[in-house]
């Protein structure tokens, strides 16, 4: 009895700090969901920063974006620096809080080809998320997930009457798609199968985003 | 006992399964970067570059699938097949594409930027381009001559699930020549898609994969005719 | 033992099962060729070969089909009909399209390569093609007169899935025939279609394969409508 | 449009004919339920016609299944015999009335059992049915169909003490399964493969069923 | 064109696969036939003749087999090797059981009908039944002699799902020979499952239907150790 | 490209999962072998030497575990933990059977083979035996002594989930230990997993695999308390 009390102390432990994470991911998520919408409401006309208002709209996300750092910092990042060993407790609860990184990742990669019409690269995205040490996995698929975001606004903007970001959109979903499809041939020995599935399941979807832009090119051009 | 002499064989099953797997995974590699090689046909006007470079990535590729063929023993083909299946449907799909680009005629003069020129000529567009052969793709792989007897082994049905990958991707492609404003490729890529969707309905599928397939062509058929029809009107 | 009497008849009912699926195979080959002759359709600007060449093969598949039905027993049609069903859709299909051809006027003199004069007669437009009677198509396929008590049999269900094949397989047709600059046939094709439809909303059906049949010739008029309605502007 | 008058009236007439045959199928399939209810009502150890009592019962389901017959002369059969081409009909509407016929069979063959534990031969079933003509594969799956009551029999039987019965069905299942099970490699090639499917389903029930009964043995035997 | 020779190789490819189903169909007849044979041994409490019938039919199977198999072009064991995968499943099963009820002592004389006497002996009990090799099947199967070159082919994994299947027989047969009366041989059929299943345990699968089968041997072997308990109680 | 760092990184984890797995593979057959040798104890009166001969396993099984978790960088336990968390589970449920009969007297003098009489002692009886804990399972594997600081680590979850399987297979073992005649071990057994079950339902789960293990003990204790009931009678 000695030893099961002592095992449910343990147990009960690991119960809340688990609890804490989903937490504190789940509300990066719901964080990040709402940047994304911030930018998604944007008009895409005003992405080129040509005047003073468009400089005012963007320093607002650009305060939002501040706010995600924030949460991720006090969040996440906190609850990992209060157990005595980082490593071994990020990758115990990885899972668990993956969902939220990922969104946080979307989220960025988005506003990043927003502005420049480029995939944020993995190293600008640690900088950005320093000091919580970003996974290779979580980095790729928040850039996947990107695409859908990428693809709604193309198709929006294209219905809006604004035929450049479609364009845009393409040769960028599909820079994006060759370069995560070449990827997907090296995760499928480095990752475990649940993982991999994941990423398979994100690369059909962003082929059918690709699609969906590419069509829109194609009747803008006839 | 008899138990040991069963372990030693599943084992020595799995350790060439294993092998096979890893060997299987390195080609992968150099087939997916096939292709990103060639999605540059999707946005390059010019596409001599691409194919000249996809002929040149399909010789790593032959001596990487040789290499895993060979660790095949004597009669066992069909047993591990399925672990490079993919694989080899890709790469088929992709000598459909080379193939068909290196037959065709060179963009250059012949390019109609002229729309309405074009269209005067289009009952009596024909297309030169040719149909990649099971046995020229082996060739593609194996080297430059034809060999008389082909080191490696294409099933007949990874040979006609390729066709109907490349033909999905011609599909494909023929919006995207459209965008770059290249109206003579896609009646070309029409009319040789049709070519090949005709020969494909001599053929009795009792497959069921590929009759999948096959079913999945009609609507790239489909796509084909309705970009042709937007391009007359 | 006991069951030594169901074992027989089951032994013959699998044997005439196995006969039945071998020629219904061979009679398969001879519809797909078929398909394939009525193909040209969509990239021929004249038809009359196509059509001519099709009747041909037509009476080929009419003694296939009647080796085929004749191995059936008296009575026993509707217990083995669903192994040639789609032959039977197939064939109803094919003789749609080849009963509309014959009876359109061919596209020589009346051709309208001019678009804005066939557009001034559109609106009073009517199509003389005919409709394929599911008598005619036994006709077609037991020779040329009418047969008092034909040798053949064709179910009501087989029929009209057959029509609605055809149907669909005229409004893929259209939006090809305008890209052959064939602007007249589009719309006889248009009228056509939208008549067979009117008599199709006549029918009641209950929740079967038909029904799914006759819901997707909604899509088919739709797209021809369309076509219609681009060669207006 | 007088083309598809016609047609309309001939779907309209199948329509009306399907309808007809699907209530009578309905019919036989409920009386037979019900004379299947009956049987497993009666006291087991009145079967085998020892006492006046018992005859008097046995004669009570005598007349039920008289009643069935009747069913099916005046429900399915008046029907086929309304049209010109009998044996066409039957066949067209086959798979209409199947389930009914099927019933009736299984009933049959249950009453069968009850009575001298032996299996309902074709030959029998079809004097029985006559002059509806019964189709082999309607007399082998209503015959399958019949051994979860012959199952239910037993285990209840056992459960009220009495023991013989479970030996009985377990012979019996057991004489059936090898025989149905002989017989499925011959309707492999002779039937359609959803009528195959059917009876490979029914095959894997009844050797459900047969487990049961023989671990039912095995408990009387410790 | 290309696509005639594709259509020839498939129509030869289809003509193969429904003779070797045709034969193979024969063929489960015959292994049916078999397993009826077999089954007389959950019922009879002499078994000599059951099993010596089965020995017989066993001849016949093995012909048909070998006609079905020397269909087979060179090299082609595992394209078409899934046509009689359970032909050959159910094949090594039965001779699990016959080579187990040859081996294992005739029921004659050291037959136990005095439970509390077979109680005393049980914990020096052992079981002299072999179990069948992979070479055996085929020797079975081949005819008498052990066969140098044997003519047939069994795939490993075939062999071991057989046995997996052969093992819950014997599970469901222990409880069928208690209700015999028969209470010596399902403590032989306890100890043999057991030592077999050891076996089992000892081999690494990486396949999922072997460690599915090989997941539902525990369960009979839980079984046969529940039957062994309730004859001890 | 500008997915080369990416490229990198994932390259040396794939390798590293490789190299793991290989590991794992070498480890697994071990522990199946030493299942092998404790389930010794289903059919033999006298365990000393299966236990021993266990114990002597455990330290290959210790030094391959070791290899294994080296190859493993600082701190990322939890990220490849995945590949042997099932040999990790069934190292502890062999653990926690070794140390049961370590501990528990050997079934010599005290060995009940009159059944009333110990039957009468059976309310006081209690069991001495040892409920292995998680540092006792590292020390097994490590060597004799306590390392202060142990090279080899056990996941909490592992450790639990392999006390449910030790449970599970006592269970089992209680049974066959009976058909031995060996009616003491059985009510060791009983009360033994009546207080690990006892300790069990002082645990909170969440909804996991843990959760769904500590469901299916309830079985086994019901197994054992109706072991128990029938040795009464």
């Amino acid at each position: 009895t000695k030893l099961f009390t002592a095992l449910g102390a343990a147990l009960d432990e690991r119960l809340e700090r688990r609890e804490r994470f989903v937490r504190a991911s789940r509300d990066l998520t719901m964080a990040a969901k709402k940047a994304i919408f911030e930018l998604q409401r944007l008009k895409s006309s005003l992405r080129r920063l040509r005047d003073t208002q468009t400089q005012e709209a963007w320093a607002k996300t650009e305060q939002t974006f501040d706010r995600l750092q924030g949460l991720l910092r006090g969040g996440i990042l906190k609850e990992l620096e209060a157990t005595p060993a980082f490593s071994d407790t990020y990758w115990q609860y990885h899972q668990v809080f993956s969902p939220g990184v990922q969104e946080y990742v979307e989220a960025l990669a988005f506003r990043h080809w927003f502005k420049d019409a480029r995939i944020l690269q993995f190293q600008a995205t640690c900088e950005k998320l320093a000091p919580f040490p970003l996974e290779v996995s979580d980095y790729l698929l928040g850039l996947c997930d990107a695409s859908g975001e990428v693809m709604r606004l193309a198709v929006q903007s294209s219905a809006l009457g604004e035929q450049g970001v479609a364009f845009e959109a393409s040769s960028f979903l599909d820079t994006l798609r060759r370069e995560c499809t070449r990827i997907s041939a090296r995760t499928r020995r480095a990752w475990p199968p649940s993982m991999q599935q994941d990423l398979d399941r994100k690369l059909v979807t962003m082929g059918e985003s690709l699609q969906k832009v590419q069509d829109v090119c194609y009747r803008l051009c006839l | 006992s008899g138990f040991a002499a069963v372990a030693t064989a599943l084992e020595h099953e799995g350790q060439l399964r294993e092998r096979l797997r890893l060997q299987r995974d390195e080609l992968d590699v150099a087939v997916r970067s096939l292709e990103t090689q060639l999605s540059r046909l999707h946005y390059e006007v010019d596409w001599s570059d691409a194919v000249a470079g996809a002929r040149q990535q399909l010789r790593t590729i032959g001596s990487g699938f040789l290499e895993l063929q060979s660790l095949v023993p004597e009669g066992m083909f069909y047993k591990y097949n399925d672990l490079w299946r993919q694989c080899s449907i890709h790469i088929v799909q992709s000598c459909l594409l080379i193939r068909f680009f290196e037959t065709v005629h060179a963009p250059g003069p012949q390019f109609s930027d002229n729309l309405d020129q074009s269209q005067a000529n289009d009952s009596v567009e024909t297309c030169t381009a040719a149909l990649v052969t099971k046995d020229e793709v082996l060739e593609m792989l194996d080297g430059e001559k034809a060999p008389t007897q082909p080191a490696l082994r294409l099933d007949l049905e990874e040979y006609l699930l390729g066709l109907c990958g490349g033909i999905q991707e011609l599909a494909r492609l023929a919006a995207n020549r459209v965008v770059l404003g290249d109206y003579a490729t896609p009646r070309k890529l029409a009319f040789f898609c049709n070519q090949v969707y005709a020969g494909f309905r001599l053929l009795n599928f009792r497959n069921d994969s590929l009759r999948r397939s096959y079913d999945a062509l009609k609507y790239a058929i489909q796509r084909l005719d309705s970009i042709l029809y937007d391009l007359r009107i």
